[in-house]
């Protein structure tokens, strides 16, 4: 080919590794963007306070020297010493204060400020220490919130205090102080990294020197240059037909690991079949109908026929995985070694009173969650059609709408998928099952509500993770959603490419550091 | 004297939608060397197609059979066009024989200089260096009397006027001096005053050049004025072939006889009219007027802002109960407006114009609505004034379930049958849609169609000049016939003074907009007084040879004064 | 409603009447008049795109409603001033574009002039060049059809040109890259350069965006080969679909001259056919083809947008399709008052070069 | 220009039926375009109307008696295009994307005819303020490329839904907006053309009222064009509909089967070697589109007396034609001699004599 590959003529030092992606960045500021995209960039060049070591679910000390609970409602964080950003300026923690400060001043709509709702203020008492007041007590999730989006520390030099600070002037700046620095900035078009020799933190050097990030726009020109190898790494998100298709091809490795994305189907309290709203209003009814659905979702089939094992079976609320997890629908529902079961189905609804066949809408997302949806609803509709208990008409909708109309009532059930914000089981639990939620489905059970602040705030791990145990039978019992799959991370690389399989953890972030090419 | 072009038992067919059509048949002509022959001949008689033919022109949709022997100018070689290749035929188009079309302004390429054009003909055939075929380029132009030539010959086409640019398709013929030039109606698309001048100038050609000419028209009065020899087509055949005069003074085919007779002459109406005034009842005159102007003035607006264009400038009109009046002028002259105001089709910017009791200044169509069942109008062009989906029946019908006369079309069909036949069309006629008629046929359904109403008013903007002689002849007849039955007032616009002393009560002549004489058709035509009116005159060809002979001494004289 | 009036429309079917002066003196009046007009046209553009736009709804919920509850969406969207009435809004929103203002994407935060002049050099990249297949492709292709019109050439010619119409251009542009990018490997996949060439590119000083002009100037002849060969597929998906109608468009002018009287004469003065079909019947039918040619640029754009997609090609089509996506109103208001700005100086510009070729505009 | 015009009643009736008339007109190779692409249509059309015989399976079937069909089939006895990602037998999704096509096209040429035809009438025959705002505005649209007008439309009409008459009416809407701007442009340049015609002017200087001109001569006069941009647009049509496909707009696989989104869905297949998915879908649409831009493109060339082909005849074939109208002698039969006058003149096929 006449397209020059990935800079492979560079020899000297760590060498050059070129990755293709499909993400797309909307700004480097932290205070500006809440996506993966940004957030992979991110994650390669900004300090984190508490960050996750290679191959584990739980943060640890980054750029901190300590971070614990002084206090209840304090969590004190104490920086290393000597910490600089790549442009000379050094990193104290008046830098941390002016991060989180400006983060809640700012509060950009696109912004992850919404992840610091227990912040209450922080203090920069010295150089090195920085005190976090929050506002309820002993809260386990805020150490995490500072790995998440809402975690990268800024030079209060670069950065404006009160606006977003612009791409250029980030780049021109150089507040980097992760493992990589940005070389040179082509938004969302190649972003160059060059290794950063001061990153002080604990995930350690980078492997590669100067690493190229291409940004696609079409998964099959990914592809394509993936297998003719113009790149060397192919990183979220090549189709389950790619991805199976370069499993045969001896130019590349594909490269599997826990993912932390998963897929649900949510009902409507108000709105499903027998919901507190329609004609026929019948809390155990509407049970029934929940539970005769999860009988008959055949996981393997979707899992199979539509992903080719890129999505995994997920028969609980937390993946697998993550500290805590268990399979709680497994047991509840189907056949109990996690196959659909029809005349299960049929008895509980028999059981509650329903003539079958029970009409339902069920409503997903054309393109938002990959091209494959539409593809795993076909298979949902025919499981629950063809067990003759249910008529479905399977909708989809653009996701603008989609997110208007699914809190307006107007779905029955529906779609949706959740990406973490940190790696941790809380995040899959109270933004979905504590009263006020983020589903707005009218799901309310007090118990439930209860357990889950009850985990936030449980220091030991043992205790935390039986509890979370707990929390997950309970709503598998209510069924508010059907959590049906589990996506891995995958990533396709050359053959000379060695090191993906350390990033890709269960912290969900991808680490161009870990790659090599040999 | 040496034959340049000797036609023998030429046949030409063309495939139409229709099936085959044969255009030509068994046609047989020569033309000597500085000879003028004239085909004349009715619309679709054949005479197009046989010039062309002599150029091998025809399009591939023809066949042809027969012989068209060529001479080359020296007389050293000839050729049979017909079976001449396509770069044989290159060879001989231009140096051999050439042609002047009819319609100037489309036979120019719009995109090049005229200079380009003449001199592209002089270099494709032959080695002519460029700053050669310009300055041949250049005499060319001032020889067909361009003036300025040097300055003119890079002008574009659209920057001559319509006389100017047939000159230059005549010099373009001239340029290689061939031995032939076959005009194809070169003076129909020109006013009578430059159509003189055209005449004039294929006259020298002939002389100076020694070219013949092949002179293709249906105005006799032009093959009186320039014809040595005249063949007379009919249905694809030559029918009649003679020296001017003698065909002039004693025609021989009957078909010539009626052309001859068809055509109309000035002074031929004078008696007409005096006899119409003569009828007319002593206090005519007092009657108020239907159609009164004065002072009249329309402007088109200009567009994007630009001033308007005055089209009638201060023109004073009157047109009493009954009278004809006759309104002629060169193109562009104004006469279609003056037409169309009346109607109230053109707004009036200026001065007064009183129709049938309206001042038309300023009025609104609600207004006026109620009146125009009292305003007949008839078009130029008869086919384009019908609504092709309609039959003509229902066509006719409009005025009267318009004007609530009738229901609707089959209602009002008794006294559409009536109309039809009182312009001699056989009601069945009324069943058919407007291109099945001829054109003859179809302006007089117009007539039906304006007369209607029987309206006070009769508008009849040149209703023969897309039509025949003979055709002209015979609609013009039907015209006058009805307005002594129906005795309407009328305004009859025409550029052909005959057309008009034919009809006319009086006759009203238009120069740029403004009204330059104006009187019985006697006066007018008899004395006139204003030099337009006199040049206009005179440069009428009348279709006798002898006559013509002397009117063209006077034009001549005439032009002489002018330029003193 | 109707007045007596209806001359200014009217011309009355008198043959010998000369032609009327297509514009007289009055054509650089006429010219400012056409320059004038874009300006209602974008404020008409501006307008209909902001109403639907909005009723499609918020940057705020396309990019949140994923993580947010209701609650804290509705909040995020009063902070953001989008309950306010759509005409207040509406009305500040001209009022800072009438300072020459385009304001920042709500999404990317970037000013929306960056966004025109990143995006902007690429599509005009991608068009210019598919224009150069177009009329490579198109025009001899129709006069070859039309000089041989109603012959087997002709049909052979004007298939080809509807099958290029016909067939979609992703469809096209998939068939294309596996064919000359993964089974020949002549030709890169997708995107406007290779990363080196990319990298390399933006080592100059002010990058022009325009990458045939940034690779010259890097003074690397492999940059240029690069750069032009990922331009080599992209422009043959899109030009072929306009050659296509170009063809069609040629052919039935050139067709239509050729019965003109002026080639006859031209033909009665001996001038060879070839010369007839290349000099006389050409270029008066250029006329009519470039001014539909200048309405073919909406044509060229939208087709702009979905060669963008398949081809990498980061241009205007492709990021306006991205941000309507994620309802960045004041991105795709920014990006829609350059297209229309484009096509109204695209057709300004056809409006001259006619003027150009036909002299009697000119004068 | 006209593409029927009828001519005597109960006479040349064939002529008088659209099609019909064009095929027989037609000759050589503009009729062996012409009928290919008639043809091809009635492929187009049969397959629409008998896609439930014709289908192997339905549209969203998965499975039948013998099981699952299986994703990403290769051509087999059982299903001979073989199966998509989405396990759907891909021959039966092609014949019943024909119905879709066909139900697109006729709404949205449908809709933009009734809009465009009667804004373009008025605008065109009665100018003043409320044309200018329509010409300025249409431009306007007209400059927006197409697509992205479509695909905004599309979110607005549907909310994104995705039902098969939601698709649908997303669909045809969008494209609807899209094309009135070009009937309007047609209609309203044909009305301005005829309202300056002589019959008009003769209706007007008759008194007829504006109702009447307008829907008695100018509109059937000012619609005769209408067929081709039909043909035209209809086959614009499908190409929208199949790009809203792709682009992730289209219908829903289980409410309908469409071209442009099964080709959207195999996009990565054919990279992967998986080429019936892709193929077959995107066969169909240029099949479709180049018959009905076969059938548009013949109609106009015949509706154009410069573009129209003839036959040759044979050496000097056929009569004299009766070139006079008032034969010899005629004008001595004076009024009334009407015998020579019938059959006069040989006319244009279409009517009116041209003149130049
Ligand atoms: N290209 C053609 N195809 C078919 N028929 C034709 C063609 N050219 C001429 N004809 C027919 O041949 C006959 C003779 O036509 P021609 O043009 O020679 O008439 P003409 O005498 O020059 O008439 P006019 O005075 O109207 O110019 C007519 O019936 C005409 O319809
Ligand atoms: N609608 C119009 N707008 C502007 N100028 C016009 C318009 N109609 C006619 N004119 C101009 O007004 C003048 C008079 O036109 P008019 O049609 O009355 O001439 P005419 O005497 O009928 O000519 P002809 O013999 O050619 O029919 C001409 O110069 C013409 O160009
Ligand atoms: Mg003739
Ligand atoms: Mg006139």
């Amino acid at each position: 080919g006449c397209s020059a590959g990935g800079g492979d003529e560079d020899s000297s030092g760590g060498g050059t590794l070129t990755i293709g992606t499909t993400e797309q960045i909307t700004a480097l500021d932290p205070a500006g963007s809440y996506d993966n995209g940004s957030f992979a960039v991110m994650n390669q060049v900004y300090p984190f306070l508490l960050n996750t070591p290679y191959g584990s679910p739980d943060v640890e000390p980054d750029i901190a020297e300590s971070a614990e609970f002084t206090s209840e409602n304090e969590y004190t964080v104490t920086l290393k010493e000597g910490l600089t950003f790549a442009n000379g300026n050094e990193l104290t923690s008046s830098d941390v204060k002016f991060t989180f400060d400006r983060q809640v001043a700012i509060a950009d709509p696109n912004g992850p400020s919404s992840l610091l709702y227990n912040l209450e203020s922080v203090e920069a008492p010295d150089d090195l220490t920085v005190v976090f007041t929050l506002k309820s007590p002993n809260d386990q999730i805020f150490p995490l919130i500072l790995s998440s989006p809402a975690g990268p520390i800024v030079d209060e030099d670069v950065f404006a205090a009160d606006a977003l600070t612009s791409d250029d002037d980030i780049v021109a700046g150089e507040p980097f102080a992760g493992q990589y620095t940005i070389s040179s900035y082509d938004f969302n078009n190649l972003v160059a990294y060059q290794a950063n020799p001061d990153y002080a933190g604990i995930l350690g050097e980078a492997k590669t020197d100067t690493v190229n990030v291409k940004y696609y726009t079409d998964a099959s020109n990914l592809k394509l240059d993936v297998q003719e190898g113009n790149i060397d790494v192919a990183h979220r998100t090549l189709s389950a037909t790619d991805i199976e298709d370069l499993r045969g091809n001896d130019n590349v490795k594909v490269v599997d690991g826990p993912g932390g994305e998963i897929r649900y189907l949510v009902f409507n309290f108000n709105t499903m079949p027998f919901g507190a709203t329609t004609a026929e209003a019948d809390p155990a009814k509407a049970l029934a109908v929940r539970q005769a659905i999860a009988d008959l979702i055949d996981r393997d089939a979707i899992s199979e026929d539509v992903y080719k094992g890129t999505f995994t079976p997920l028969y609980s609320y937390v993946p697998e995985g993550l500290t805590g997890a268990n399979e709680a629908l497994k047991d509840q529902y189907g056949d109990g070694a996690g196959q659909p079961d029809a005349d299960k189905a049929a008895q509980r609804l028999e059981d509650a009173g329903i003539e079958t066949p029970v009409d339902i809408s069920i409503q997903y997302v054309a393109e938002r969650y990959g091209p494959s949806s539409s593809d795993e609803y076909a298979i949902i509709k025919d499981n629950l059609e063809s067990s003759g208990l249910f008529t479905v008409n399977l909708q989809s909708t653009e996701w603008v709408q989609y997110s208007d109309d699914r809190v307006a009532d107007l779905y029955p059930a529906y779609q949706l998928g959740w990406f973490p914000d940190y790696s941790d089981a809380d995040n899959y639990l109270s933004p979905f099952f504590l009263t006020e939620n983020f589903l707005a489905n009218h799901y309310e059970n007090p118990e439930v509500n209860d357990l889950i602040l009850e985990q936030s705030v449980t220091g030991d791990a043992d205790a935390r993770a039986a509890l979370i145990g707990e929390i997950q039978d309970a709503v598998a019992a209510d069924l508010s959603t059907i959590p049906y799959m589990q996506g891995a991370q995958i990533a396709v690389v050359g053959a000379d490419v060695d090191g993906a399989e350390d990033t890709l953890d269960a912290s969900f972030k991808f680490r161009y550091a870990a790659l090599s090419k040999g | 004297m040496s034959t340049v072009v000797d036609i023998r038992n030429l046949g030409v067919s063309f495939s139409t939608d229709a099936g085959a059509v044969k255009a030509v048949d068994d046609v047989s002509l020569s033309v000597e060397r500085g000879e003028v022959l004239a085909i004349v001949g009715e619309s679709g008689s054949g005479k197009t197609v046989t010039a062309k033919t002599i150029l091998g022109l025809l399009p591939e949709t023809a066949t042809t059979s027969g012989a068209v022997v060529l001479s080359n100018r020296a007389g050293t070689g000839e050729h049979d066009v017909i079976s001449l290749t396509g770069s044989q035929l290159r060879g001989i188009r231009g140096t051999d024989v050439a042609m002047v079309f009819q319609e100037p302004s489309t036979a120019l390429n719009p995109v090049y200089t005229v200079g380009w054009q003449i001199m592209e003909g002089l270099r494709a055939h032959g080695q002519v260096s460029k700053a050669d075929a310009r300055k041949r380029a250049i005499e060319i132009l001032g020889r067909v009397g361009i003036p300025d030539p040097e300055h003119r010959v890079d002008h574009y086409p659209h920057q001559f006027s319509g006389g100017q640019k047939q000159r230059i398709v005549i010099a373009m013929a001239l340029v290689l001096e061939p031995g032939l030039i076959v005009a194809d109606e070169p003076t129909t698309a020109l006013d009578v005053t430059v159509q003189a001048e055209i005449l004039d100038l294929l006259r020298r050609v002939r002389d100076e050049f020694g070219t013949a000419i092949v002179l293709i028209t249906h105005n006799m009065g032009v093959v009186a004025d320039l014809a040595d020899r005249v063949a007379v087509m009919y249905q694809g055949r030559v029918v009649e072939e003679a020296p001017a005069r003698e065909l002039f003074a004693d025609p021989k085919a009957d078909y010539t006889k009626a052309l001859l007779a068809a055509v109309p002459y000035v002074g031929h109406g004078v008696a007409r009219a005096a006899e119409r005034a003569a009828a007319r009842p002593a206090d005519w005159a007092e009657q108020p007027p239907v159609v009164e102007a004065r002072g009249l003035e329309i402007e088109y607006p200009g567009r994007f802002g630009r001033a308007g264009f005055r089209a009638v400038d201060g023109v004073d009109l009157l047109i009493r109960p009954g009278e004809v009046l006759g309104l002629v002028g060169e193109s562009g002259s104004g006469k279609t407006t003056i037409g169309r105001a009346i109607a109230g089709l053109t707004k009036v910017t200026g001065g007064s114009l009183q129709v049938l009791g309206h001042e038309m200044l300023g009025i609104r169509e609600r207004q006026f609505r109620p009146t125009r069942s009292r305003i007949g109008f008839v078009f130029q062009d008869p086919a384009s004034s019908f609504n092709p989906l309609l039959t003509i029946a229902e066509c006719v019908a409009e005025p009267l379930v318009i004007h609530e006369r009738a229901v609707d079309a089959r209602d009002a069909r008794p006294r559409v049958d009536e109309l039809l036949e009182a312009v001699q069309l056989p009601a069945s006629y009324g069943d058919r849609y407007p291109h099945e008629l001829s054109g003859g046929q179809r302006q007089r359904a117009s007539l039906a169609r304006a007369i209607a109403l029987e309206p006070e008013l009769l508008i009849a903007d040149e209703p023969t000049s897309a039509l025949d002689v003979s055709v002209q002849a015979r609609v013009l007849e039907l015209f006058a016939e009805l307005q002594r039955e129906f005795g309407f007032a009328s305004l009859f616009i025409s550029h052909d003074l005959a057309v008009v002393d034919l009809l006319a009560d009086r006759i009203a002549v238009l120069y740029h907009g403004r009204l330059v004489e104006e009187g019985t058709g006697a006066e007018v035509l008899g004395a006139p007084t204003d030099p337009y009116t006199q040049r206009l005159l005179a440069s009428l060809p009348v279709p006798d040879p002898v006559a013509q002979a002397d009117r063209r001494e006077e034009l001549r004289r005439l032009r002489e004064e002018a330029g003193r | 409603m109707s007045t007596v009036d209806t001359a200014p429309s009217s011309e009355a079917p008198a043959a010998a009447r000369p032609r009327p002066k297509a514009a007289g003196g009055g054509f650089g009046r006429y010219l400012l008049v056409r320059f004038l007009l874009i300006f209602p046209t974008i404020f008409i553009l501006v307008t209909v795109v902001f109403f639907l736009a909005r009723t499609t709804g918020d940057p705020i919920t396309a990019a949140q409603g994923g993580r947010l509850g209701p609650e804290a969406l509705a909040e995020l969207r009063a902070a953001a001033g989008y309950d306010r009435p759509l005409i207040v809004q509406y009305l500040e929103y001209l009022a800072q574009l009438a300072t020459g203002d385009f304001g920042r994407t709500l999404t990317t935060n970037r000013p929306v002039i960056e966004v025109l002049t990143t995006y902007g050099p690429a599509t005009f990249e991608l068009v210019f060049y598919s224009l150069i297949v177009a009329f490579a492709v198109g025009v001899p292709l129709g006069l070859y059809a039309a000089y041989h019109r109603d012959k087997a050439q002709d049909a052979i010619a004007r298939v080809l040109a509807i099958i290029w119409y016909a067939v979609p251009i992703f469809f096209a542009g998939l068939l294309l890259k596996l064919v000359f990018a993964v089974w020949l490997k002549w030709l890169p996949v997708a995107g406007r350069a290779s990363v080196s060439a990319e990298l390399q590119m933006q080592t100059l000083p002010n990058p022009t965006g325009f990458y045939t002009i940034d690779a010259i100037r890097t003074g690397d002849p492999e940059i240029v080969v690069d750069v032009l060969s990922h331009a080599v597929l992209p422009a043959i998906a899109l030009g072929l679909l306009t050659a296509g109608i170009f063809l069609r468009l040629v052919r039935t002018n050139v067709i239509g001259t050729l019965a003109t009287d002026y080639v006859d004469a031209a033909r009665s003065r001996g001038v060879a056919e070839s010369r007839l079909l290349r000099k006389h019947a050409y270029r008066p039918a250029l006329i009519p083809i470039i001014t539909v040619m200048g309405l073919q640029i909406a044509l060229l754009l939208a087709g702009a947008v979905l060669t963008e997609t398949t081809f990498e090609w980061k241009g205007l089509g492709f990021i306006l399709a991205e941000f309507l996506e994620s309802r960045d109103f004041a991105a795709v208001q920014g990006i829609v008052v350059l297209l229309a700005v484009i096509v109204a100086l695209t057709n300004f510009v056809v409006d001259v070069i006619a003027a150009f070729i036909d002299p009697r505009v000119r004068y | 220009m006209a593409v029927a015009v009828s001519s005597r009643p109960g006479h040349r009736w064939r002529d008088r039926i659209p099609v019909v008339h064009q095929v027989r007109q037609s000759v050589g190779l503009q009729r062996g375009m012409l009928v290919a692409g008639l043809l091809m249509l009635l492929v187009f059309v049969l397959c629409a109307i008998f896609a439930p015989l014709l289908a192997p399976y339905g549209f969203a079937q998965r499975s039948d008696a013998a099981g699952g069909f299986g994703t990403q089939q290769p051509p087999s006895a059982a299903h001979p295009f073989g199966t998509t990602v989405g396990g759907y037998d891909v021959l039966s999704r092609v014949i019943w994307g024909t119905q879709t096509a066909i139900l697109v096209i006729i709404v949205a040429v449908v809709l933009a005819i009734f809009i465009g035809v009667a804004l373009g009438l008025y605008s065109g025959y009665f100018g003043g303020w409320l044309d200018r705002i329509l010409v300025v505005v249409f431009d306007a649209i007209y400059a927006f490329p197409s697509l992205l007008l479509a695909i905004v439309l599309s979110i607005v009409i549907s909310g994104g839904q995705s039902n098969l008459w939601g698709g649908v009416l997303a669909a045809a809407g969008s494209i609807t907006v899209v094309f009135i701007p070009q009937y309007f442009r047609v209609i309203r340049a044909e009305t301005v053309r005829i309202k300056a015609e002589a019959y008009v002017e003769s209706a007007k200087v008759l008194g007829a009222p504006n109702r009447r001109i307008v829907f008695r001569h100018v509109f059937r006069n000012a619609t005769r064009t209408l067929p081709l941009i039909i043909t035209l647009n209809s086959s614009e049509a499908i190409l929208t509909l199949a790009a809203l496909g792709f682009l992730g707009f289209g219908i829903e696989p289980t409410a309908a089967a469409e071209w442009g989104y099964d080709l959207n869905k195999a996009q990565s297949d054919v990279t992967s070697g998986i080429w019936w998915t892709a193929l077959f879908p995107g066969l169909a649409i240029v099949f479709t589109v180049l018959a009905i831009t076969l059938v548009g493109e013949s109609l106009n060339d015949l509706a154009d007396p410069r573009l129209r082909g003839r036959r040759r005849v044979a050496q000097s074939a056929g009569e004299v034609a009766e070139t006079s109208v008032v034969p010899g002698g005629t004008l001595d039969a004076g009024p009334g001699g009407l015998a020579g006058l019938e059959d006069g003149e040989t006319f244009d096929e279409h009517g009116i004599e041209v003149k130049r």
